[in-house]
């Protein structure tokens, strides 16, 4: 009964991520799309509870020259985020 | 600007300009015998029972800018008439069809923007 | 392990052309077939009911948004729904609104229709999964 | 109708945008339809909730006068995130009667959907 999280707003401008640090919950995902996907360059900027997993949307990271840091955010493509959806039991939206 | 398809004429020779499905074109026009008009001009009778309806339908929309939709009408109309008159089934006698939507075009209140 | 042919609600939120919420909706929305599923509906609110926009032109080297809902239409069979209340507000009427408003031409036409929330929450409620794509 | 239960989540201060009428409209077409949602305020959302709020310039509607007729379509109480409510120096007696502190994981993990605005 996991959720998964899609942000697509930048870390640096909102306090988007924070929020979340909250609302996750053990085996959760979070999947940065769109403007999010600045958030995968280092170590996240915020705690996040253990057991969560974390995702960048590959298209959105190319097209935006942002190579993410492979030790904490794995990337992931359409077809990828499609079968998050599907895993999941619902999405909620961060923006 | 909003097409003009008639029009209500007051005993001091004012016309009032309602749209096409015969809401009040300003809402700044209502009064008790604009109410009075509309009703006559769709066939209905206003008792007291009525009006107590419509007046609630105006306090509501003032507390609350919105019209209530039928399940919220019963509600206040419970809380506010009492239990015989606070149930879908007394408040459709006064109004057939749908007491949330003619009730709320004779108040006065605005056409409603979400259908359901 | 990901259960197989389900059924999407989309919820688009954002301007086109001005946020890219209507792209990332229709990428995910034309991956959904690949893996067995299909979406049956997109329900466009807030600025989103924007991407109905009749007379939208963009230039021919950019994506055509319209378009690309039209085919998507075409192609998964879904029902490209707008708020009617967040839609005749910004002035995307179609044929019977825009004759109720006075005005002499719609500016939403089909496959896109004008409908309440109550489609959303009908949406919401009876397919597999709902997706919202926010400005 | 399923029986899925449906969360609405405003994290948007009123006035500044559509988003918290825009909520609740959706909220008030589940409640009319007899599905009444879950409600909950969070982040910058829990501003919604601040007592004493009027219409904004130009008319412009704010949300405070539909909050307090959701009560009428049984959508209650007003749930807000208790985090985002200390996070802005803010406490349950700044806001308006009816509300409730909430976990908003639990709020997400306890429904079937969940719609934000």
């Amino acid at each position: 009964m996991s959720t998964l999280h899609l942000i697509n707003r930048s870390p640096f401008s909102t306090n988007v991520l924070h929020e979340l640090a909250d609302a996750v919950s053990e085996g959760d995902h979070i999947l940065l799309i769109e403007d999010g996907v600045y958030a995968a360059f280092g170590a996240p900027c915020w705690t996040l509870p253990e057991g969560i997993s974390l995702w960048a949307l590959q298209e959105d990271c190319a097209s935006r020259g942002v190579t993410p840091s492979s030790v904490t955010w794995g990337t992931m493509d359409m077809a990828g985020f499609v079968a998050l959806t599907a895993s999941t039991h619902r999405t909620v939206s961060w923006f | 600007m909003t097409q003009n398809t008639d029009t209500l004429t007051l005993a001091d020779g004012t016309e009032i300009a309602l749209d096409s499905d015969g809401h009040l074109q300003n809402l700044n026009n209502w009064s008790p015998e604009v109410a009075q008009q509309m009703a006559e001009r769709e066939g209905r009778v206003l008792t007291p029972a009525h009006w107590e309806v419509i007046e609630l339908l105006r306090d509501f929309y003032t507390r609350f800018e919105m019209a209530p939709a039928m399940r919220a009408l019963v509600k206040t109309a419970r809380q506010q008439l009492g239990e015989e008159k606070g149930t879908s089934l007394y408040l459709m006698s006064l109004f057939p069809e749908s007491p949330a939507r003619v009730a709320a075009r004779l108040a006065g209140l605005p056409r409603p923007t979400n259908c359901l | 392990m990901a259960p197989q042919g389900l059924t999407y609600a989309l919820m688009v939120q954002g301007a086109p052309y001005s946020q890219q919420a209507s792209h990332s909706a229709l990428r995910f929305a034309e991956a959904l077939p690949a893996q067995g599923h299909r979406v049956a509906a997109v329900f466009f609110y807030h600025d989103g009911v924007y991407n109905a926009a009749s007379m939208m032109s963009p230039p021919q080297d950019e994506p055509h948004l319209l378009e690309r809902w039209r085919a998507l239409h075409q192609v998964q069979q879904c029902e490209l729904l707008v708020c009617v209340a967040s839609a005749i507000r910004r002035g995307l009427l179609d044929e019977s609104e825009a004759k109720r408003h006075g005005h002499s031409h719609p500016t939403l036409e089909a496959p896109f229709e004008l409908t309440g929330l109550g489609q959303l929450m009908h949406a919401a409620l009876h397919y597999d999964r709902l997706i919202t794509f926010a400005p | 109708m399923s029986s899925k239960s449906i969360l609405v989540i405003v994290r948007h201060p009123p006035h500044g945008s559509s988003w918290v009428r825009e909520g609740l409209e959706a909220a008030l077409v589940g409640a009319a339809l007899g599905q009444p949602p879950t409600i909950l305020f969070s982040g910058d959302g829990v501003l919604a909730l601040l007592a004493n709020q009027q219409r904004g310039a130009l008319g412009q509607k704010g949300s405070a006068a539909m909050l307090e007729g959701l009560s009428l379509y049984d959508v209650e109480p007003l749930w807000y995130d208790h985090l985002s409510l200390e996070a802005r120096g803010l406490d349950v007696s700044q806001l308006m009667p009816g509300c409730q502190q909430a976990c908003i994981a639990d709020m997400i993990a306890r429904h079937d959907v969940v719609m934000s605005f």
